[in-house]
């Protein structure tokens, strides 16, 4: 025998080409103009509060995760977007805190990559959220150069910054939300606004996504559905009362909704895995975005409007199971 | 009037949820939140049996207990396990297909400190009998949402592998503050 | 029939070994919700001792005399009388600690550790041993509490029993005196215990191993 | 105590007459009944004691130290110091008017509650009806944020804002303050609950503003 | 027309036929022995009719069908019996098969035979002289073909499908059958439809075989009702529920047959062999196989005697390349790889691919990241993942009230995972394991 042993494995033997780690480096590179975006807005800084977050983040993930499970790139995709969703110059030992926190229990306590419930990101942010109520709403003003660092940034650990006098900025949304002050919609494409460093530059953030969309690495059917149930709704109460409730391209372009629904919603474990439930998932993400922003409490909503409807996946899941091939209904033979 | 039943029945489901928010009705959230088929059922029944109690609640406190609220606890646990053992057999009676849905489940809520607490709230905010009914439905509302929300997690993490230190009550009582994590984006609702 | 114990054994079961809270999972709701500081802690636990001592005082002591197709709903009737003297007590006596409790010094009378003791040991035995008993499982919940006080006041509020501990600039964590904070500190606290009896049990394991290696040996 | 005189559970089968379970919960309701009425006999006073120990101090906070006050209760869109005897007084809406030592009125002490970022603020204020100005305000109860939304209460600053605001109020964010005589600075980061306290305020200023002026116009 | 001609869902797999698409069949010297499996179909095997030690020629009957789900077993090529015993056979195991070691010099020649003229034959006869001629569906199923001829008289046809996709890549079988015997395909297509009684006719054919399409138009019989139809490139295009649905819009019912929609399937190969009983007289003893891959010095379309090893078809074609890793039988998606080389090509064997390293090499398997891909891929619309997930769980019943059972194994869905979970090969596991503890529960 010219060979002696020939490989022995289950059909098929082709495999398509996306593997895991591809899409989550896809993912990871189609958020670095974003980042860079992030910083020439807001400066180094940024980048300081993303690497803290994504170093926190890794971190976790070498010492609990399941070994190599480093190299898949989740941990990375993780920190990067909780550092995205966090406000510029906030103190780096909190982001270092958020990112520890998305990781271990966000994802490692369900059992890691593909187990957990909801987006680890997100939980992050939710987490800090509760934790620094102040820090976290806190919207520095970038001023000075652009090497600067807002000086709550460097506080010690566990330590509060004390009383550092920071111009603070307001976000396009609590403007509205507070002083029913509009803001001017180009601005708002392009991120000439204040807010969390990742939510700036609503086109970069449809190109970048886009392209993921394109690759399907990605289900468009979930930002799509958002963009549909946030300006269908919006739109009824702008039409409603336009004073109180500002226009669908105002709710689309503000606050962290595109970054939220091209990004976070779309997060594959932890949205629904049939396409149907996709259009569920996201009409749900866009309804609680615009009760939140319309009648909540906080300026902002999509940060919990996507982790509800995380928690509401299993079910949507379940529902929206495929019919299968023949249990539809047949034509009769003629 | 409207607004403000609106704002008591989404505040108690929501915004202040009985489960996430107060950690009443914790020991059928605990228990019965395996399956999504029980917990739906588990839900039905709760609903039920709080607004048998608020309807005592509300009587008691317009009647009886304006003479003597010392005796307030006492009435309010009796009178709502008598409600409810009463109301058990007349559903006993005219729908045994109801019974047979809630039936196991309401002697286990009848003790339950969710319906406890739903009463003695409603005492302390002075709720009147609209107001009251409206908070437990809210109330009821809000726990069948925790307990299915919850069943539906935990029948997906069966399928995931846990770890072994986590498995069990730890990993539900994280969850159980993810979800009320999740519900704080609610905070603030209907207000002002 | 009641377990052959020890009275040392009535005693002390409760405190940790079948600690009512954390390994039976009992009395989960006062736990939770008034364990954002640690006098509410002590508050609570306190309130909940004597309404348990009491109560099995008068079930052990009374016992014979209850038919048992309405003992539970005597035992109600002794509990509740109890929870209303403490709470009016409480609110004549320290009324801030009693408005920071609420509605949730009532709930005591649905805690199930109470009920629980009554019907599975107060019910059946002498009335020492009730209170032993009831000494132990009161003891285990207030060591429950303060732990769940303990941990979210050091984190919320940076203090504990109001004592600041790192001083002025420390940042305080509030989510440990929000009601998430509850879940994931009981959260955590089981977590620990878990892993603590996981390396017990591989510990006893790799003893016993051990053993079995010398005596081959010998 | 033997281990082996082992209590017995109460036997099953034997038919335990109805007579003596109504009897056994007669007597623990009776004797629960006595307990209970004595102790709240002994705390009552206690707590009544505290409860106008509470109002007293928020009155005098509120009013900025009145000699004495007197309760008006709201009856038919009016305000009445002695309302009919066969009305629920626990029930009816209440001012609180305070005196100063000369007897000469300086104010109407208001409670008032709404729903704020977590759950119901309840608070008092002190309000002149003449030159509808709030005198004072002080945070009866809330469960607001801590760090935040807590400041109502907490924030002296904020608290200070309402001695001498004019009504109704207005809240503005500190960097857009024009200096208006009805303007207060609400608290960043804890805007929902700063615009519940305004709120309440201004919503039973409304209400009851007329009422006031209306009776202290009557009382000259 | 305003109808894609599809199904939905399924995958778009590398086609990987240039290697073969336009060389010509070409015919295989007779080998030194050929191996003949009795069970190279579904259902019983067949039963010996020889011994060791005798003399048969070429086209004799070795085996005989047992029973109607069954199909007789001829000798490919005139010889001795060397012996009837256990031999490897492609599914993995061992199994009875009748050994013939081949004449030298030998002509080849079959021993005279009537041909029957198929226009006088009644349907049953036409389906006794097809399943005499031990004929099976050569798309890889190996279905007897005569079955499907005779369906209960309950049932009515309308409509006879002719699979002509060939939708695995690598393979070029069909596609040189429909190019270079177009005719034989049209016989077979006649003489079924006279078994049947049926007129409609509707080859299908996916678009990346022009010249075949061409062929077969260029050919077709005036008097009949058949039409072409060119299909949209995709896998499992050829799967006969997808085929089904693809051509006329009918969904066959979960856990029924085509015959249940009134649709018999045929493979253009068996079309062939069918006419090639009435042309020649011979039973199906020699079929084509595309032997391909990047481990194949020089890929071809060989027609072999059935029963001829691995090994004389690849050193026929050049033997194997350095980087030789994986030799499978059938296509890539769904074909059976090989451990040994002595194993022989069956009725049913449509290829005989070998990989090389680089297209096999295992790549690192992950968690689950529930993307759902699987679900977009599953041509019978079943939940990949959901399954997937509870058979990793050992929660194997369960996943019967998640059809687990239509499942067909196209392997689609492993094709597209990104995470590398063998799901394919778990539902494999599942349903014997299904079947192993229903068993145990009946014991």
């Amino acid at each position: 025998m010219s060979r002696p042993r020939f490989l022995v494995t289950a059909s098929p033997h082709l495999r398509g080409p996306a593997t895991t780690p591809t899409i989550m480096w896809n993912v990871v590179g189609s958020l670095v103009p974003i980042i860079l975006a992030a910083t020439f807005y807001f400066g180094i800084g940024a980048l300081l509060v993303i690497g803290s977050a994504t170093a926190g983040a890794m971190l976790t993930e070498a010492l609990f995760g399941r070994k190599g499970s480093l190299g898949d790139g989740s941990a990375a995709i993780t920190g990067l977007l909780l550092g995205l969703i966090l406000p510029p110059g906030f103190p780096l030992w909190m982001a270092f805190i958020g990112g520890v926190v998305s990781i271990a229990f966000g994802k490692l306590i369900f059992g890691g990559l593909g187990q957990n419930i909801f987006n680890p990101a997100l939980l992050g942010r939710a987490f800090l959220q509760a934790a620094f109520p102040v820090a976290i709403t806190t919207w520095v003003e970038p001023r000075g150069g652009w090497l600067t660092l807002p000086a709550q940034m460097t506080s010690v650990p566990f330590m509060g910054a004390g009383d550092v006098d920071v111009v603070t900025s307001a976000t396009p949304l609590g403007l509205w939300k507070f002083e029913r002050i509009g803001t001017e919609l180009w601005n708002l494409m392009v991120g000439h606004i204040g807010g969390s460093l990742g939510e700036t530059s609503g086109l970069l953030i449809i190109v970048c996504g886009g392209y993921l969309a394109l690759r399907n690495f990605l289900n468009w059917r979930i930002p799509i559905s958002i963009f549909i149930s946030v300006a269908v709704l919006s739109g009824l109460l702008h039409l409603i009362d336009a004073s109180r409730y500002p226009s669908p391209l105002f709710m689309l372009f503000s606050g962290g909704l595109m970054l939220g629904a091209w990004f976070m919603a779309t997060d594959m474990v932890t949205s629904p895995v049939t396409n149907k439930g996709c259009w569920v998932f996201g009409a749900g993400v866009g309804a609680l975005v615009v009760i939140i922003r319309a009648w909540g409490g906080m300026p902002e909503g999509v940060m919990y409007a996507i982790l509800l409807m995380n928690a509401l996946v299993p079910y949507i899941n379940e529902w929206t199971q495929p019919k299968v091939f023949g249990t539809r209904l047949t034509e009769a033979p003629s | 009037m409207m607004g403000n039943l609106l704002w008591i029945f989404v505040s108690a489901m929501v915004v202040n949820n009985f489960t996430l928010a107060y950690f009443l009705g914790l020991c059928p959230f605990m228990g019965v939140s395996g399956k999504i088929y029980t917990a739906l059922r588990m839900g039905a029944a709760n609903i039920f049996v709080l607004t048998v109690a608020s309807l005592c609640a509300w009587f008691l406190n317009t009647v009886i207990l304006p003479h003597a609220p010392f005796l307030r606890l006492i009435s309010f646990i009796l009178v709502i396990a008598s409600a409810v053992q009463i109301t058990e057999m007349v559903i006993k009676k005219v729908s045994p297909a109801l019974f047979r849905a809630l039936g196991i489940y309401l002697p286990l809520i009848t003790t339950n400190c969710a319906i406890l607490g739903m009463a003695l709230f409603q005492t302390n905010r002075g709720y009147g009998f609209l107001e009251g009914i409206f908070f437990a439905w809210g109330a009821g509302a809000g726990l069948t949402l925790a307990l299915v929300l919850m069943a539906s997690i935990r029948e997906t993490l069966e399928l995931a592998n846990v770890p072994e230190v986590a498995k069990g009550n730890a990993i539900v009582f994280l969850i159980a503050g993810m979800l009320s994590l999740a519900f704080m984006g609610f905070a603030g609702l209907l207000s002002s | 029939m009641p377990r052959k114990t020890t009275p040392r054994q009535d005693l002390t079961r409760g405190v940790w070994r079948e600690n009512p809270v954390l390994i039976q999972m009992l009395g989960l709701c006062p736990a939770l919700a008034v364990t954002n500081t640690v006098v509410n802690a002590i508050a609570m636990g306190l309130a909940t001792f004597f309404v348990l001592f009491f109560s099995s005082l008068l079930v052990a002591t009374f016992k014979r005399l209850i038919p048992s197709e309405v003992r539970i709903s005597a035992y109600i009737l002794i509990i509740a009388t109890f929870v209303t003297i403490v709470d009016m007590t409480l609110e004549a006596v320290v009324p801030e600690i009693h408005k920071a409790l609420g509605a949730f010094i009532a709930l005591i009378v649905v805690n199930c550790i109470i009920l629980g003791r009554q019907e599975a040991f107060a019910s059946k035995n002498t009335v020492p041993r009730a209170l032993l008993d009831a000494v132990g499982t009161g003891f285990g919940f207030i060591i429950a509490l303060l732990l769940m006080g303990g941990i979210r006041e050091i984190f919320g509020y940076g203090s504990f029993l109001g004592f600041p501990l790192f001083g002025a600039n420390y940042e305080p964590w509030i989510i440990f005196i929000l009601p998430p904070g509850g879940f994931f500190t009981i959260g955590f606290i089981l977590l620990a215990l878990n892993w603590w009896q996981r390396r017990q049990e591989e510990r006893a394991k790799a003893a016993e191993l051990a053993e079995v290696a010398v005596g081959r040996a010998a | 105590m033997s281990p082996r005189k082992l209590p017995q559970a109460p036997q099953k089968g034997a038919e335990v007459s109805a007579w003596r379970l109504l009897a056994t919960l007669g007597g623990a309701g009776a004797l629960a009944g006595f307990l209970l009425v004595f102790v709240y006999q002994v705390t009552q006073p206690a707590i009544q004691a505290y409860k106008a120990k509470v109002l007293r101090e928020s009155i005098q906070e509120v009013l900025k130290g009145p000699a004495r006050w007197d309760t008006l209760y709201v009856l038919d869109d009016a305000l009445t110091p002695a309302p009919p005897a066969d009305a629920n007084l626990a029930t009816l809406e209440r001012v609180f008017l305070g005196y100063d030592e000369a007897g000469d009125p300086m104010g109407f002490a208001i409670t008032g509650a709404e729903p704020g970022y977590q759950d119901i603020i309840e608070l008092i204020f002190g309000y002149d009806a003449e030159s509808q100005l709030v005198l004072g305000m002080k945070v009866l109860s809330m469960k607001e944020t801590p760090g935040l939304g807590d400041k109502i209460e907490k924030d002296s600053a904020f608290v200070a804002e309402f001695e001498g605001v004019s009504t109704p109020i207005a809240g503005v964010k500190p960097t857009r303050a024009t200096g208006a005589a009805n303007e207060v600075d609400m608290i960043s980061g804890a805007t929902i609950s700063s615009r519940t306290v305004i709120a309440i305020i201004n919503h039973k200023l409304e209400r009851l503003g007329p009422m006031l002026q209306r009776y202290m116009e009557e009382r000259t | 027309m305003p109808y894609k001609r599809t199904f939905r869902h399924g995958v778009h797999p590398p086609e990987l036929k240039e290697l073969t698409e336009k060389v010509k069949i070409r015919r295989l010297p007779f080998p030194d022995e050929v191996v003949l499996p009795l069970s190279q179909h579904t259902g019983k095997p067949a039963k010996p009719l020889v011994q060791a030690g005798d003399r048969v020629e070429r086209a004799d009957k070795l085996a005989e069908a047992d029973g109607f789900i069954s199909a007789p077993v001829h000798a490919s090529a005139s010889g001795t019996i060397t012996a009837i015993d256990l031999w490897p056979h492609p599914d993995g195991s061992y199994k009875p098969a009748i050994r013939i070691a081949v004449e030298r010099y030998s002509p080849q020649a079959a021993r005279p035979r009537i041909i029957p003229r198929w226009e006088g034959l009644t349907p049953p006869q036409i389906v006794q002289a097809v399943q005499d001629g031990g004929v099976v569906g050569l798309g890889g199923a190996a279905f007897p073909t005569h079955v499907k001829l005779a369906p209960s008289k309950d049932v009515s046809i309308d409509t006879i499908v002719i699979n002509g996709c060939e939708c695995e890549p690598y393979l070029t079988t069909d596609h040189h059958i429909m190019a270079e015997y177009p005719e034989r395909v049209h016989l077979g297509i006649r003489i079924m439809a006279r078994a049947l009684g049926v007129d409609r006719v509707m080859i299908g054919i996916e678009k990346n075989k022009p010249d075949a399409i061409e062929a077969i138009r260029a050919t077709l019989p005036a008097d009949l009702n058949v039409t072409v139809h060119p299909l949209t490139v995709k896998y499992p295009q050829g799967a006969e529920k997808m085929l089904i649905e693809a051509l006329l819009k009918r969904e066959v019912p979960s856990g029924k047959l085509p015959l249940h929609v009134g649709v018999v399937v045929q493979n253009v190969g068996s079309c062939a062999a069918i006419a090639e009983i009435f042309e020649t007289g011979l039973p199906l003893i020699e079929r084509i196989v595309t032997v391909t891959g990047r481990g194949v010095a020089e890929p071809a379309n060989l027609i072999v005697p059935v029963g001829t090893k691995v090994r004389d078809l690849i050193d026929a074609c050049g033997g194997l390349t350095e980087d030789a890793h994986e030799v499978v039988f059938g296509g890539p998606m769904m074909g059976a790889p090989q451990a040994n080389l002595d194993v022989p090509v069956l009725k049913g064997t449509t290829g005989v691919i070998v990989l090389s390293e680089a297209e096999t090499r295992r790549k690192e398997s992950f968690a689950c990241i529930r993307c759902g891909h699987c679900l977009d891929a599953c041509p019978v619309f079943l939940n990949p993942q959901l399954l997937g997930q509870m058979a990793l769980a050992g929660r194997y019943l369960e996943t019967e009230d998640h059809h687990i059972w239509d499942c067909m194994l196209c392997g689609c869905c492993s094709y597209v995972c990104p995470s590398n979970i063998p799901l394919s090969q778990l539902f494999q596991v599942t349903r014997t394991a299904i079947r192993r503890l229903k068993t145990e529960a009946a014991a």
